[in-house]
């Protein structure tokens, strides 16, 4: 099952609360999952600003996972509402600007979805390796241009 | 005002009046109708029993037709017809994948469907105060036990009107200057297709309807659909071979009853070819206008 | 910055599946570390020890330990590292455990991530910041919203404790729902019998402030330090003058035109008028809707009869404010109503069974007015069409309840326990007279319950048929049900006098209203949330905010109790000390890069953010820009993100900590 | 659909599942569609047992069932269920996997006259009544009902002698081809 | 014509306004430049044609004109419409403005050409503020324009219609041409930040220099930052000097903002912003 491959690069933004917690469960249940996921924990989804995204792939993710707690669960009463409505615009400009879907994948996990999370990140785990790495943005990285 | 025409099969055959008094009644009214072009038929009941996507892609071929035909809105009389056509709209808005099966079936493309009417939705369309302007007879002593049947305002959420307790035909009703009865069975089935195969069943439905209906003091019953007019009218004869101390009413389509109301004829709305013969407590102010 | 990184192989927990030598050696080079070890058990004191040394002997000033998940031991090792004089949030957490070693089995897999989670740790305890956690002192008052049975039982608990107490109710008495039963499940005790004396107890508590006709306007503050605006309703009547003598409501011309909101609007009341006889308080409201006075000027009976001059048309709302430092909040629940197809709802209403166009179609509470003693019919069962006595009655369940075409999934739990009371308390005075429920299942956990809904069917007759009515209709002064016996597989019609409905409990119409004026979540259904479903059932998600009743979820009369009683207890815990302490994550304002669009304040759900005004040196107004009260701030960081200039910023999580865990990842 | 990990056998519920996208399941045995019923007196089981016996994998006992004909497609159930659960579109799914198993059908006739229908439509693209009647009696051999009733429809015109036929005849056919349900061999 | 001036006389006189934002001929007929009156015959050289561009409101948040205390602005419709989105995010105060509306009979892409319906400017198109919805008075008469077609509309639909990869080629060359001058940022209305993003050196989110990433990158997030507050004026891709077709990219996220939530920039001053409110219903299909 495990992938000895460090590729896809893979990056997490999850939130203290929900899918953190779901991910310390899935250990506690000694769930396997691939192992290509780095998490970066924040308190809330609230607090995920789509520039942490855009600075991701330009820094060479091949795909990045968003996730936190469920509608009605936050924590912080609303922070996942306003996250959701900033990603609804967020994910359809990247798609507009062609940055591919599948790219990036956003759930809801909560503290007692460990199994749900293990599933998440194998799925997109596979996902992201069937579309091989994000040439086009570690390409636009390497060029620099001056317009005349 | 325009609007695409999907007489359905009846139309043509045992429900010609039903069509005719339409007709009559929307010259009046000044409605042009256009009739989709080469339609055919939207499977009925005896599709959807037997084969979903036989019945899905009968009804598809004909909002493609409408379609195609630049329709934005059609107006399908027979409650059964529009029935099956708005389920069926539903039912490709909703699931795309069947929508792309159902255009390979059909060859042709889907893409907006237009708005479907039953006959209660196009007349509130039309606007009631139309035909309370043109009335010309005084239907005051008609009572009316408005019949909606299954498939007018079934299933829920379809239609704008209730669909258990539903008003929107009494308000076109009451426009001709007819009364309405408050009654149990507006909803019930009269058993539809099983007409033919079991009769019997037939009878014993639409004489609870039609009894319920005088019970609560109708004298007249108004109807939207050829299927249940068949029934509530041709079966009145079995019923009252069956039952001998039945009494008979008159079952009229709503378009009929609106022509009365602007002073047609039995004869011009063809309601003289029901099996029921009647005469209607009803008065033309038109002749009483000519003699005076 | 010095760091020393420390890690754990928690016995062969992370050792197994992580070579934590490779792990130590590798953070080794990592810039700024000078010390990295690693060790069986670093949560251990000799663990805790071998860090304390090395902050002690190399001056760290920055500790990484890898170990298992900060949700386990981050309190602990940052106790250790203030211990050795560090500040401790300087301290992070890579999570070997629960992220890596009980995830993975290849090793090289395992420790190659393992490098990764402490670099990110690293590179993140560079930029932390000495932070200093924040003290609040705490307010020992207690506000209870809701004065029916789950708010007076709160009230009273946390009254008789000695710390203070403010009741607020929205209706002009308190009893709630409670106070219109007639017998109480399984006993068939009488409702006020066991319940007035609970309210005159409430109404002579010295440490009990109660205020009725009264609802919560604002909330402001936080754990320990609410700040609470009241409205007190205009009631027309000065209750310090009023004696409750009750002579102008006889007088009082206007006698037919309310609806009694008590009688569940069987009957009706004067204008001025109070709820019940047995109210709490006993002083009269003016329904200004219906009262002559209020409509033309014309009529001022009450005034003219009352002897102590209490009338007092003029009052105005008025608007109190009280310092708090928890909140039980306990204002319960309402019935699915069937009068009418409610307009803008989504509840589509029950067509079939007539809406409430059929007079003898009732629902639960109002039989509960009918069976009771003191009801409109004092107790007989007597139709309310024409005053009949029913000899059959149809009673239904699950109307609105498990029913997510017309009503709401979730089973309201107590309807059939009551339906087998009300029909038990028919069949009791009815002995000649016929009862039917219509059920799915019968749901009768509880201590003697499921007894009691067999003595109904054993020793009192009343028939059971499982299945849910299609249909009700009115022939010949019968009411028409028609149902289907699923068990028997036979189509059942009742021909029955009367048809009671168990309505579904549903959450108070303005119960999202309240949750969002104080901040608490609720769910799709409208009641409020608790933060642990198992273990924290009766705390909100916001700290000092306690729930109780049937505001939470359908329950009944002992759950509420208990649940109230749990959540004084809640509430006395947190008296227990004089001062709190929180978490220094909070959002921090530049107030030189802020242009004041407030888009933090908009996202901001603990309305912690305030318009700040600048000005210059000569006192001329600059700008506005946003301040963060740190009182209220709970540190979600929404503001952050949403702040197009990023000029706020959640300490602990600042941007540039979050930009460094992205580059060391790549 | 998704099932289990392990290889899962296709079941009539799946196909039922398919046609209807609506999941059996749903179903909590209320019994309200049963108690609403307008045909309920006539049919050998509750509409709820039907579906009870496809919860339960009873397969034969469900397709061999009359109900599953007599239903009328009145939609009282459909519109009233609790669970949202469109019972009438059940209904119709059970129906076509009884044809295309090659079920016996109870009430024959029942099926006879949607055949007869059919075929009209199939030939003409339009209903012609004078040839279902005519179909039906020739395939029900029920020769002699409603005999009274023709001769004023014809006087009134209401049975045309010759069916209409649409321009698009052949592309109906098509459609027949493509989604008449068919026994499986 | 009368009637700007008067109405703009009689705001400076009345000692209503302290100052009236307008346009006044600039080089030739094709041509006008926005002017800040503050004396009342300042006022006569006040010109109101096919050629008033620029977005007035633009100057609204700049310190230079709210030092001059309470002014008058002219406004198109869609000017109007940012004026009511700055208020919207607490960047001026109604009571601080007056709006002297427009009844707009469309304007010219650019300076120089003439007025028709080749050149009438693409928002102009379908325009539905012809007459501003916000304003204190009203000046001039609709008249007929020209129609055209909404060249810009059907780019966008050509950019739908592509793959992901030819998307992202194809944005990959129009921001190619970027050189960072920010004149875009300049031109908006709405671009009142007092740092920009991309300026924030602790952290870097965006590179400044005109690397291709960092072109890519402004741009993304300029349109992401402008998402539901954009009111379509198209002042920054009349701005910019590459001629990158920034309205494919604004107009783009305002689609998405109608479709999604309904939502018009700038139409109400007291609704909630976009970002910064929700509804429990938003729509998370995309989210498993």
């Amino acid at each position: 099952m495990e992938n000895k491959n460090q590729d896809p690069k893979i990056v997490a933004f999850v939130c203290n609360w929900c899918t953190y917690t779901g991910a310390d469960l899935a250990g506690t249940s000694r769930l396997k999952y691939q192992p290509n996921v780095r998490m970066i924990k924040l308190p809330c989804t609230g607090r995920i600003d789509p520039v942490f995204i855009i600075k991701a792939f330009e820094k060479g993710a091949d795909g990045v996972l968003v996730s936190g707690c469920h509608p009605g669960d936050c924590h912080y009463n609303a922070g996942n509402y306003h996250a959701r409505r900033r990603w609804i615009m967020f994910h359809k400009l990247l798609d507009y600007l062609g940055i591919d879907e599948s790219r990036l994948h956003f759930s809801w996990v909560s503290a007692s979805e460990g199994k749900k999370f293990v599933d998440v990140v194998n799925a997109f785990t596979n996902k992201v390796k069937a579309k091989g790495p994000f040439k086009k943005y570690e390409n636009i990285n390497k060029e620099f241009v001056i317009n005349g | 005002m325009q609007i695409g025409y999907y007489p359905g099969c009846s139309q043509e055959g045992t429900a010609k009046e039903y069509d005719k008094s339409l007709r009559e009644i929307l010259k009046i009214l000044n409605v042009d109708l256009t009739e989709i072009d080469d339609w055919s038929c939207c499977g009925a009941t005896s599709a959807h029993v037997t084969s979903h996507k036989l019945s899905l892609a009968l009804s598809a071929r004909n909002l493609a037709l409408a379609e195609k035909q630049g329709m934005k809105e059609i107006f399908a009389p027979c409650a059964a017809c529009y029935n099956r056509l708005a389920s069926s709209k539903t039912e490709l808005q909703n699931h795309q994948e069947q929508k792309y099966e159902i255009e390979t079936i059909i060859e042709e493309k889907i893409n907006n469907i237009p708005e479907i009417y039953n006959i209660v939705n196009f007349f509130q369309k039309v606007g009631k105060e139309k035909i309370t302007e043109k009335k010309k007879t005084d239907l005051k002593n008609l009572k009316a036990a408005c019949y909606y049947g299954c498939l007018l305002v079934r299933p829920n959420g379809i239609n704008t009107d209730d669909s258990e307790q539903p008003d929107s035909m009494e308000e076109i009703v009451k426009a001709t200057g007819a009364q309405t009865v408050d009654w149990n069975f507006k909803l019930e089935c009269c058993g539809a297709a099983h007409s033919i195969a079991r009769t019997d069943i037939v009878v014993d439905l639409s004489k609870k309807i039609l009894d319920d209906a005088q019970k609560h003091g109708a004298n007249v019953m108004i109807v939207a659909c050829p299927m249940c007019h068949s029934n509530l009218d041709m079966r009145q004869k079995n019923i009252k071979s069956k039952f001998s101390d039945y009494k008979v009413i008159p079952v009229l389509y709503l378009s009929e009853l609106i022509g009365l109301a602007l002073g047609l004829s039995k004869k011009e709305l063809g309601i003289d070819t029901h099996f029921i013969e009647f005469d209607l407590p009803i008065k033309n102010n038109v002749q009483e206008e000519v003699s005076a | 910055m010095k760091i020393g990184v420390f890690i754990c192989h928690c016995g062969e927990n992370i050792g197994r599946t992580v070579d934590c030598a490779r792990v130590s050696k590798a953070a080794g080079f990592f810039p700024n570390v000078v010390h990295s070890v690693d060790y069986k058990y670093m949560c251990s004191d000799p663990g805790q020890n071998i860090i304390k040394q090395a902050i002690k002997d190399l001056q760290l000033d920055g500790v990484v330990v890898g170990s298992c998940s900060p949700h386990m031991h981050e309190k602990t090792f940052r106790k250790a590292v203030a211990d050795a004089g560090v500040n401790p949030f300087l301290c992070e957490i890579a999570n070997l455990r629960e992220h890596v070693s009980w995830v993975h089995d290849d090793m090289d897999v395992a420790t190659d991530k393992a490098i990764d989670l402490v670099r990110f740790a690293v590179e993140k305890v560079k930029r932390n910041a000495p932070l200093k956690t924040i003290q609040v002192p705490v307010t020992k008052r207690t506000l209870v919203i809701g004065g029916g049975i789950s708010g007076i039982q709160a009230a009273l608990d946390v009254a008789n404790a000695g710390y203070e107490v403010v009741l607020v109710e929205k209706e002009p008495s308190i009893g709630g729902h409670m106070s219109q039963l007639s017998e109480t499940f399984p006993t068939l005790d009488c409702s006020q019998c066991i319940l007035t004396p609970r309210m005159v107890e409430v109404y002579q508590h010295p440490k009990i402030k109660l205020l009725t006709y009264s609802e919560v306007e604002k909330v402001e503050g936080f754990i320990g330090n609410f700040k609470v605006t009241i409205r007190k309703k205009a009631r027309k009547v000065d209750d310090t003058k009023c004696t409750g003598c009750g002579d102008c409501m006889q007088k009082c011309p206007i006698k037919k035109k309310a609806l009694s909101e008590f009688d569940e609007n069987l009957t009706t009341r004067s204008a001025i008028y109070v709820p019940f006889p047995q109210a709490v308080p006993n002083i009269p409201v003016i329904d200004t809707e219906v009262c002559t006075y209020f409509k033309n000027g014309k009529c001022s009976m009450c005034k003219k009869v009352c002897g102590r001059d209490a009338i007092f048309f003029e009052q105005e709302d008025q608007m109190l404010t009280e310092e708090i430092g928890a909140i039980i909040v306990a204002t319960g629940y309402k019935l699915y109503t069937i009068d009418k197809k409610p307009k803008n709802s989504e509840i589509k209403g029950y067509g079939e069974y007539g809406y409430g166009k059929y007079k003898d179609v009732i629902d639960g509470l109002q039989f509960e007015r009918i069976a009771s003693a003191s009801g409109p019919t004092s107790g007989e069962f007597k139709r309310p069409s024409d005053g009949k006595e029913p000899k059959k009655i149809v009673f239904i369940q699950c109307v609105g309840s498990r029913d997510e075409s017309k009503g709401f999934s979730y089973c309201s739990k107590i309807c059939c326990m009551y339906t087998a009371k009300h029909a038990m308390l028919y069949k009791h005075k009815v002995h000649d007279g016929e009862a039917y429920v219509f059920y799915m299942d019968i749901r009768s956990g509880g201590k003697m319950y499921d007894e009691f809904v067999r003595r109904a069917i054993e020793e009192d007759g009343v028939k059971y048929i499982r299945g849910r009515v299609s249909r009700i209709y009115e022939e010949n002064g019968k009411y028409i049900v028609k149902g289907e016996d699923t068990l028997a597989g036979v189509p059942v019609e009742i021909d029955a006098d009367m048809v009671v409905l168990a309505t579904a409990m549903i959450a108070q119409p303005e119960a999202s209203k309240l949750a969002q004026t104080i901040g608490i979540p609720y769910d799709k259904y409208g009641y409020f949330v608790e933060v642990h479903p198992k273990l924290r059932p009766v705390e909100s998600s916001s700290g000092g905010i306690f729930l109780a009743g049937a505001c939470h979820s359908p329950r009944d009369i002992p759950d509420s109790v208990a649940m109230a009683s749990a959540a004084a207890a809640k509430a006395m815990v947190l008296f227990g000390s004089d001062m709190l302490e929180r978490e220094p994550t909070i959002a921090l304002v530049n107030e030189n890069l802020c242009a004041g669009c407030f888009y933090c304040k908009k996202v901001c759900a603990y309305n912690a953010i305030e318009v700040k005004q600048i000005f210059d040196r000569q006192g001329n107004f600059v700008k506005e820009v946003a301040y963060v009260n740190s009182g209220l701030c709970q540190g979600c960081g929404t503001c952050n993100a949403t702040c197009p200039s990023k000029s706020i910023e959640l300490i602990g999580y600042t941007d540039e900590q979050i930009y460094a865990e992205i580059a060391a990842l790549m | 659909m998704s099932h289990h990990n392990t290889t899962h056998v296709r079941t009539i519920s799946d196909d039922i599942s398919d046609i209807t996208s609506q999941n059996p399941e749903l179903c909590y045995q209320c019994g309200k569609c049963s108690a609403g019923c307008p045909l309920r007196n006539y049919m050998d089981e509750a509409p709820n047992v039907v579906v009870r016996y496809i919860q339960l994998g009873l397969y034969e006992k469900a397709l061999n069932s009359a109900t599953i004909w007599l239903c009328a497609g009145c939609l009282t159930c459909s519109s009233r269920c609790p669970k949202n659960f469109d019972l009438a579109k059940f209904m119709d799914a059970v129906r076509e996997i009884a044809l295309r198993n090659g079920i016996k059908v109870k009430d024959k006739n029942i099926l006879k006259f949607h055949k007869a229908f059919l075929r009209q439509i199939k030939n003409h693209g339009r209903s012609w009544e004078m040839g279902l009647v005519k179909d039906y009696k020739m395939t029900s051999f029920d020769l002699f009902s409603d005999v009274e009733n023709s001769p004023k429809m014809l006087l009134d015109g209401k049975l045309n002698i010759f069916p209409h036929n649409v321009k698009g005849k052949d592309k109906i056919k098509s459609i027949f081809e493509k989604t008449e349900v068919k026994k499986c061999k | 014509m009368d009637d700007i001036k008067t109405v703009a006389k009689e705001l400076l006189t009345s000692g209503k306004v302290n100052a009236v934002i307008g346009y006044i001929r600039y080089g030739n007929d094709k041509r006008t430049k926005p002017f800040i009156a503050q004396k009342p015959e300042d006022v006569d050289k006040f010109v109101i044609n096919n050629f008033i561009l620029n977005n007035l409101a633009v100057y609204l948040t700049r310190k230079e004109v709210s030092k001059l205390g309470k002014v008058a602005v002219i406004a198109k419709g869609c000017d109007a419409k940012a004026i009511t989105a700055l208020i919207q995010e607490n960047q001026i105060k109604k009571e601080d403005i007056h709006v002297i509306g427009i009844n707009c009979n469309g304007v010219t892409k650019d300076f120089d050409i003439d007025f028709n319906s080749e050149n009438i400017a693409g928002k102009c198109l379908n325009c539905d503020v012809r007459t501003p919805k916000l304003c204190d008075s009203l000046v001039g008469a609709l008249a007929d324009i020209p129609s055209g077609e909404d060249l810009k509309l059907k780019m966008i639909r050509g950019v739908e219609a592509k793959n992901a990869e030819e998307r992202w080629d194809y944005f990959e060359d129009e921001f190619n041409k970027c050189i960072k001058c920010y004149a875009c940022r300049q031109a908006c209305p709405l671009c009142y930040c007092e740092q920009c993003i991309v300026d924030k050196s602790i952290p870097r989110w965006i590179e400044s220099s005109a690397t291709k990433r960092g072109n890519f990158s402004w741009n993304l997030i300029r349109a992401f930052h402008l998402a539901g507050r954009c009111i379509g004026c198209n002042e920054c891709e009349r701005a910019c000097p590459m001629d990158i077709p920034l309205s494919l990219l604004n107009r783009k996220m305002a689609m998405i903002a109608k479709d999604e939530f309904n939502y018009d920039a700038g139409t109400d001053m007291n609704a909630p912003t976009l970002v910064g409110s929700y509804d429990l219903k938003d729509n998370e299909d995309f989210i498993e």
